[in-house]
């Protein structure tokens, strides 16, 4: 990659994201519609949201608060770029976990009891996915011999068949990442939640915007991520994802919010079956391949 | 209708806990206390079994006659109890739970203890209590 | 982290769409103590009931609540006639028991529909009250209202419904039993459904009778308790099997719902085509003197009204005793050490309606 | 019993394939029965202004007047109840079953009334007296006459 492309991804990265994961939330929220027999929004809903959070008054619980969320959008936005201009995994694994706590850290700052117990439930869910990504992370290298993106992106063969089950493994937490039944557990898409929106319960505003465009950037990143498993064949990639994000909307239809210890517990059950299993299988297999 | 016989009977209060110990006794199950507001207050104890309701009556003449709680006997009964005491102003001695008038949250203090606005004469009560108390 | 925290909990909180207020105690994510307070919404409609002439009472005791609506009405014109002394005519008591059956499958299959909520099952949610739109229908067909049906009178109903249209409805019955199906299989089978409801919010048979837990409760502990039996209304001519579960967790509450849903499908199927010809009102001469207690099964469970005249057209007294307001110290045992998580659901199973509780 | 995962699955894919339950409110509409009661309407041509309907109104919510000759309705506080239908002694009032629009500020729809009284022939009257087409006047009083303030007319729930 020229200095040139990696400039144009990493903008384009910027600008086309919030669109994308717009134009992907108002797919979800119509296909959810349906699946309740209900019309639903219009497509262009969930942007039309986001701008409308921006005119609205700025009201601050904790200023600090809104400084840690400046940052989980920062380092989401960074991680992306990294990911797309083509960079080290591991830095964009080390930024997502970093944007992460900064959000964390954001409701730690009001005081409201929703919020701090939304926050702990942040942070399980962390602990329950961010095994998954450096699991991830580790199958690439194991079966590509490098964490660059560019290197991963350039193989052959397509990395599925390697890494079915880290594959499987990042569906999973893919659910935990996107807020989706049974795993919406420090906030929901909707308030119906004994800890009524949890972690975001003290923003409002532009802030809860931040959070939404945070959020945006992190489910294309986490689709990036997906991508790469296919990535010789971008359409098969493009009817992978589509294909997935559909069994997130069908898995968050027919499912009611669960404990967080069940999540934890399954979480890392799931991941290290599918995921641990997939990479010692790899290493024998590529150990016993070339002697 | 094959309804059950409701039968209604006055105590004094005193003998309250007798008669709730004794419906205990009996295996009937609480259905509900209501208290009136006449020119006196009336509190009515309902209990029920299968096929009978009874009714116990008390009668005092005003707000500041304290009863005795049943809660001891009967544990459900500190809602009504509470809601009695939030809502008539009248005393219960040794409820179980007490929320000291934080259960029902209203404006004014015992909103329902004035009379009716178009109260008839009080009846006659039996006993203990002769109408003392022109409101 | 074992430091204790208090939880304000409503009253307005959306996953608890009732005007109460619990502070909860919280130690980590377990519940140790609810102190509840209400009073939000009183209205003093037992008050009111001093300056309304006693026929008029009707539309106010109809406003109870929103959602049993028609059996306030009724359970207060059945307690003001039995005051007075009056026998109704035979066809408006099968027509009250028919739309008490109606409203109680409503109102189950409305709470079905928000104790998945609580759990957050959007998808389920929607489907019990896109279902339950079936029965509000032939509830709008036959009363007028969709939820406040306007059809109780002291002596008799306020209109009747003609025969064709009660051959129709029937049919319209069985589509919505049979859509049904499927939604409460999955609230029996499901297994995420069951890990939020099995063994959660325990109430023994003893704290049930203890407690004075009424209806759905009480039968979810394994007491045989239903006023139906008391046969008011065409009750009497109708074979009615309390519903009974042992387990006395929200799994249970949730399934003896849902038996009932289909045990009041059954009556219907029997009352409709039953109904008598014939008047379905009677003139009212005098006015009520004396006092009487109306017990009726609500799909919430028994209610109470109380009703003291005084021989003028204003009562002296009109109590209503609600379930909901019965089901309070139960619902305060059930929460003590469950998660914080669980609340809604506990709070839910008993199917609080705050505003009929507190009149 | 046995525990399965997934049982939605059928009724979710079910809804998808199908047209949704709702309707867009405004545009399209929800059809409505014979029995539904809609909002109260008024044939003026036969009121005569009796006051029968403002006095017997549960809620409040119909006010005539007599003088100005008009008969008003405030729909927010109109609990559909029928009741002044069936107090109605000239049967001009009528429940139909359709709703009105939705309002975005309060106010009473006012009709206008074309009704004369009768002269009174031989006695000069300032006010109209009890005529046989006003068989209101001897209404008794009630206590806390005329309740302004109308219980809470949303249905809680």
């Amino acid at each position: 990659m020229s200095a040139w492309t990696r400039i144009l991804a990493a903008i384009l990265f910027v600008l086309l994201s919030p669109i994308l994961a717009g134009l992907l939330a108002g797919l979800d929220r119509i296909i959810s519609a349906r699946m309740q027999s209900r019309i639903g929004p219009p497509l262009l809903q969930p942007i039309y949201d986001l701008l409308k959070l921006f005119q609205k008054e700025r009201i601050a619980v904790n200023r600090s608060g809104h400084f840690f969320l400046l940052g989980y959008l920062l380092f989401t936005i960074l991680a992306g770029i990294e990911f797309f201009i083509g960079g080290d995994l591991l830095i964009v694994i080390f930024a997502l976990a970093l944007a992460s706590v900064f959000f964390v850290l954001g409701a730690f700052a009001a005081g409201s009891p929703y919020s701090h117990i939304g926050a702990e439930r942040e942070l399980i869910q962390i602990m329950a996915s961010e095994p998954m990504l450096i699991m991830c992370a580790m199958g690439f290298y194991v079966a590509t011999g490098s964490f660059q993106v560019t290197t991963i992106h350039a193989q052959p063969t397509p990395l599925i068949a390697t890494l079915p089950g880290i594959f499987l493994g990042m569906i999973y937490i893919l659910t935990i990442k996107l807020r989706k039944s049974p795993f919406d557990l420090s906030t929901s898409h909707h308030a119906h939640q004994e800890i009524v929106k949890g972690i975001t319960t003290e923003f409002a505003g532009p802030y809860l915007a931040i959070i939404e465009l945070a959020h945006g950037y992190e489910t294309i990143l986490l689709l990036g991520f997906l991508y790469l498993f296919f990535a010789p064949w971008p359409l098969l990639a493009l009817a992978a994802l589509i294909a997935v994000y559909f069994l997130e909307i069908l898995a968050d239809n027919t499912h009611a919010r669960l404990y967080w210890q069940w999540v934890l517990r399954t979480s890392w059950a799931f991941t290290a079956i599918v995921g641990a299993g997939n990479l010692i299988l790899l290493h024998y297999l590529q150990r016993g391949g070339t002697p | 209708m094959n309804a059950p016989a409701q039968t209604y009977s006055e105590i004094a209060p005193e003998r309250l806990l007798e008669a709730a110990n004794a419906q205990r006794a009996a295996g009937s199950r609480l259905v509900q206390i209501c208290c009136s507001r006449l020119q006196h207050f009336e509190l009515l104890y309902s209990f029920s079994r299968p096929h009978t309701i009874e009714h116990l009556r008390i009668c005092i003449p005003d707000s500041r006659v304290a009863l005795p709680s049943i809660s001891s006997i009967y544990g459900g009964s500190f809602a009504y109890e509470n809601e009695i005491h939030d809502l008539y102003g009248i005393t219960f001695t040794g409820m179980n739970v007490d929320y000291q008038g934080h259960f029902f949250r209203t404006a004014i203090p015992a909103p329902m203890a004035v009379p009716p606005v178009c109260a008839a004469p009080a009846p006659k009560p039996n006993k203990p209590q002769p109408q003392k108390e022109p409101t | 982290m074992a430091n204790r925290t208090v939880i304000p909990f409503g009253p307005q909180h959306p996953v608890l769409p009732e005007p109460i207020h619990l502070d909860l105690v919280i130690e980590d994510e377990h519940v140790v103590e609810a102190i509840p307070s209400f009073g939000f919404i009183h209205r003093g409609l037992e008050k009111l009931v001093e300056k309304k002439d006693f026929t008029e009472f009707t539309f106010i005791a109809e406003r109870i609540c929103g959602i049993c609506s028609y059996i306030h009405g009724m359970g207060y014109c059945q307690a003001v006639e039995t005051v007075m002394g009056l026998e109704i005519p035979e066809r408006a008591k099968w027509l009250r028991t028919m739309w008490s059956e109606l409203s109680r499958i409503h109102s189950h299959m409305m709470w079905l529909g928000l104790l998945a909520d609580a759990f957050g099952f959007e998808n389920l949610f929607m489907a019990c009250w896109r279902l339950r739109e079936g029965i509000l229908d032939v509830i709008e067909e036959t009363s007028g209202g969709r939820v406040i049906f306007g059809a109780a009178k002291v002596g008799g109903c306020r209109r009747d419904v003609p025969d064709d249209l009660l051959a129709r409805i029937p049919a319209q019955l069985n589509a919505v039993e049979d859509e049904l199906r499927a939604i409460t299989n999955v609230f029996r089978d499901d297994f995420s459904v069951r890990q939020r409801l099995c063994g959660v919010g325990l109430l023994s048979r003893n704290d049930a009778y203890d407690l004075g837990a009424v209806g759905p409760m009480l039968r979810a502990s394994g007491v045989a308790q239903d006023s139906r039996l008391d046969g008011y209304a065409a009750y009497d001519k109708i074979a009615v099997e309390p519903i009974v579960e042992e387990s006395g967790d929200c799994w249970g509450r949730t399934m003896v719902r849902i038996r009932e849903i289909y045990q009041s499908f059954d009556i219907l199927r029997h009352v409709l085509p039953n109904v008598p010809p014939g008047p379905v009102d009677m003139k009212i001469t005098g006015a009520p003197k004396g006092e009487f207690f109306a017990r009726l099964e609500q799909p919430r469970g028994e209610v109470i009204y109380y009703v003291k005249g005084n021989g003028t057209k204003f009562l002296d007294r009109f109590r209503v005793r609600t379930p909901t307001f019965a089901n309070i110290p139960p619902l305060l045992k059930m929460l003590q050490g469950c998660q914080l998580a669980d609340v809604p659901v506990i709070v839910l199973t008993i199917d609080p309606c705050i505003s009929c509780a507190e009149r | 019993m046995k525990q399965k995962p997934l049982t939605m699955t059928r009724v979710a894919l079910g809804s998808l394939l199908r047209k949704p339950a709702t309707v867009p409110y405004p545009a399209a509409r929800k059809p409505v029965y014979l029995a539904t009661r809609g909002h109260i309407a008024i044939e003026e041509d036969k009121c005569n202004l009796c006051l029968i309907c403002d006095r017997r109104c549960p809620t409040g919510a119909i006010a005539v007047d007599r003088t100005g000759k008009t008969w008003a309705i405030d729909r927010l506080r109109c609990i559909q109840c029928n009741h002044c239908v069936d107090v109605c002694p000239r049967k001009c009032l009528a429940m139909e079953n359709d709703y009105t629009t939705p309002m975005q500020m309060k106010r009473s729809d006012v009709v206008p009334v074309p009704f004369t009284p009768p002269q009174p022939k031989p006695k000069p009257a300032a006010a109209p007296a009890p005529t046989s087409d006003s068989p209101l006047q001897a209404k008794e009083e009630r206590p806390g006459e005329r309740n302004h303030e109308p219980p809470d007319q949303s249905s809680a729930d």
